[in-house]
């Protein structure tokens, strides 16, 4: 397994390229490694001249180009004006389906979590929906959610919204919305795609040959050291001095 | 017209059984522990959309009957202790919902129409739970499925913004879910960190600012009445008081002597 | 991004057949007299909720297949004549409606649902003639029946603002139905007085004023744009200019001679 | 007939006592004689004690308490926050509903005023509508509207809005909307309850004696010509100019 650090350069590289070609990206509140992955997409979309990218976070000041209240990240997803989004859960399905609200019963839920937020909403709307949650365990993705915050896919419903990929702590599935289903696409240096499968309660789809989730390149990398720790700053200065200190 | 009254009077405005609106940002954490002083029950918590320290402080004080939110957590501190306790215990009706659910609801409200539509939702479990919702088919327009969700109208919605005038205009910045709140309730109760003395109305550019008097019945003077929580551009949250609070609230005794010491620091600043 | 643009350019932007959201104040006259140059026609207006002299100039210039409005009026210059005259003649399609419902069409849009419910109505003859809108049975909250309207996304919105940033950030002040146009419209063209250096979106109360970037596709710079109409702090409607334009609209001819001598006038200036 | 200063008066001192007891009374654009009655009502309550009364005056920068744009007097007028508002109507009809739209046909109408504006749906919402047309021709004062914009009673739905009165440059009729049916209340000075008939095209209720509207007394003209003048001098100057010129 890679160092902390190593991991969380990976992640953010990875969570880049699946960002690859947005204008517009929304970043939830204390969510430092999608934010990462946006920026460090900003900054390469910035250096080789193609289309600049959009990177609202919520909570930060700098990253707010809202002035309409809380309904305008939801009202702005509506519009098409989002292109990628990031939710994780406290169960997450081989369906794509997602469980912020708990476990053991509802509405006396024995486990509970915060609840659904804009899940419910967002998953429906963002084009590009990228589920990050680093723990890699069974009781987190299991066969079934036990409550359905969010659905990935309704057939009997029109849709632009819904998961583009499963990211974790281990791998990287991508999601095939026409068979509702996670196909592996790469294992992180470390982990075997046994590993995976060892730790991972739904069906998948895993290719012959697994590849290993590429690491972040030089270039990258100077990115992620420099200008990326210092934006991060802004909004997230305890990460992005846990990641200077790892160095 | 809106009066400017003491915090404990602002307090003494709501009564037992209410529902009452409160915000994410703009938390009137002060008025919150004036309000528990009264020995408050059976408040109907509408949070917008979501909430943290202040819904777990009510819960914990046994103030709340029911709750409709998006969700309760405390962020980077972690989950929040008195709301997941209740929840295990049944100690409230529970109406789980999200986010822009909350504030079409409000928006119906201040629209004066029974009901809203609102994009998405179709799938979740949310809809299980929720028999007051439905799905229709559009009755005008693109034909094709839609959520519809019930008006939400508080009692009361209480918040904390940094500044009002003698007229009870009150400063919410961009922060307009404040006014929305306001729009859909009954009533009005705001704290806020200093009083001035001239019209917020005044100018165009501070007016966008602005929630006119017309919607706030009463103000009261409440200097860093959000703290631990952060007001935008006055001051930051007090992580290392939430997390203080996170850890003392993991046991019912914990929270009660975390409560304890909070009112009376409050008494003390007052 | 937000393109920065000359007037020319930006009256470029639109196409024949389109739909054209147009507001009641911040009326972008230099633009609308660019646009008339181009020789536009086929446009679906879209008064937000009323509109004066800008629909009579656009109808007059034969720019117009079709108009949605709540009225059209020069005001205390009276009846708008070159909408009269084209209502007689039955010159284009007449969608009458009344104010809150184009602006719950367009609320309809920014929220990406197909209809919006609203209050009143029911009883007007308006429900006769607006066979795309419906009375229906409330399906959730209180049951009554409630008129229903479809959502109205217009192809492009074009406003007037005192200010832009570089960045395309417009300040709008309280003006928000402004934003709204906005939120709604797939594209989003705006004449400014006067564009500064500083980012209005830089403090909270600045802020609070501003329509973002985000929903603003070309800003050009129009120095006393909505002349003769007036624009909130920056200047009075000239009324002298209106009841001009009231007296030589009465006729086809008066209003070609109008319409010549403002096009010159405006080629002039810039 | 009175000359046309004290024409006025006695009209917005007729609408200053219509607005008794209301909190908050919205005027529409170019309306200075329901802008001055309600100008008069808060000079009166503010010098005996009572209420405070709030003034939204469309176009009016000093007059003007919104800060949501267009649609806020709407919603607040949804919300009961709006007490009374004032139509007029190219035909006015005896059950009390109103044409803002045109006569000879539809759409190509022959006759075609600006439109409905919010009538339709203010008259369902603001519990006192004063209808105020100065013109009283039987052109006017219909038997039935050729086109209703805002209908005055709506018996299969509940609504609190409605007409409360019809004010014109002869008369002041009330509106009983059990029975959709408007009663005359007074005559102004000048004329007779015979020209009233003969200048109203719908049927209404008269009383066996018809009273004079009452005058202005000496304390109300002088608010008048005094503090009213100068407060609407800010939103409506030439009128106000003209009634000072008229004096």
């Amino acid at each position: 397994m890679l160092p902390l650090r190593e991991q969380r350069e990976l992640l953010i590289t990875t969570i880049a390229d699946l960002l690859d070609g947005v204008r517009h990206v929304a970043v939830g509140a204390s969510s430092p490694i999608p934010a990462a992955g946006a920026m460090l997409l900003r900054a390469r979309n910035e250096a080789c001249g193609k289309a600049a990218v959009r990177i609202s976070i919520l909570g930060s000041a700098q990253h707010n180009f809202f002035t309409n209240g809380t309904i305008e990240i939801f009202d702005c997803a509506a519009q098409g004006r989002i292109d990628a989004f990031f939710l994780g859960g406290g169960q997450i399905d081989g369906s794509g389906n997602i469980n912020l609200v708990g476990t053991g019963g509802y509405p006396q839920s024995q486990v509970r979590w915060p609840g659904s937020f804009g899940s419910a909403y967002l998953y429906h709307l963002v084009p590009r929906v990228i589920l990050f949650r680093t723990e890699h365990s069974p009781r987190v993705l299991v066969p079934k959610v036990d409550f359905v915050s969010a659905a990935a896919t309704t057939p009997e419903v029109p849709r632009r919204g819904g998961p583009h990929a499963l990211l974790t702590n281990m791998a990287l599935f991508a999601f095939d919305r026409g068979r509702a289903r996670f196909g592996l696409r790469s294992v992180h240096p470390g982990f075997s795609a046994t590993d995976v499968s060892d730790n991972t309660g739904f069906d998948y789809d895993t290719p012959d040959i697994v590849p290993a989730t590429p690491a972040p390149d030089t270039a990258t990398l100077d990115l992620l050291r420099g200008r990326i720790l210092d934006e991060l700053a802004e909004t997230y200065p305890a990460f992005a001095n846990s990641m200077a200190e790892a160095a | 017209m809106t009066e400017i009254v003491s915090l404990e009077a602002l307090a003494a405005r709501m009564a037992p059984g209410q529902s009452l609106a409160i915000p994410v940002t703009g938390v009137a954490m002060a008025a919150t522990a004036a309000l528990i002083e009264t020995g408050i029950t059976g408040l109907k918590l509408i949070c917008v959309p979501t909430s943290s320290l202040q819904a777990d402080f009510l819960i914990g004080a046994k103030a709340v009957a029911a709750i409709e939110t998006s969700a309760v957590s405390l962020g980077e501190a972690g989950s929040a202790p008195r709301f997941t306790a209740a929840v295990r215990e049944g100690a409230f009706a529970l109406t789980d919902s999200t986010c822009p659910a909350i504030l079409a609801g409000l928006l119906a409200a201040q629209k004066g129409v029974p009901f809203m539509p609102i994009a998405g939702i179709i799938g979740s479990d949310l809809l299980k739970v929720r028999p007051d919702w439905k799905v229709i088919d559009s009755p005008v327009g693109e034909q094709r499925p839609v959520v519809v969700v019930p008006a939400i109208a508080p009692d009361v919605a209480l918040f904390h913004a940094p500044e009002a005038d003698r007229a009870g205009n009150v400063k919410i910045g961009r922060h307009r879910e404040l006014a929305g709140m306001a729009y859909a309730a009954k009533h009005t109760l705001v704290t806020v960190e200093r009083i001035v003395d001239h019209n917020l109305m005044e100018t165009e550019d501070s007016a966008a600012a602005v929630l006119p008097s017309l919607y706030v019945d009463a103000v009261a003077l409440a200097p860093r009445g959000a703290w631990p929580l952060s007001l935008w551009d006055e001051y930051e949250t007090d992580t290392a008081e939430i997390a203080r609070y996170a850890a003392m609230a993991r046991s019912d005794e914990g929270f009660r002597a975390y409560l304890s010491a909070f009112l009376t620091r409050r008494r003390e600043v007052a």
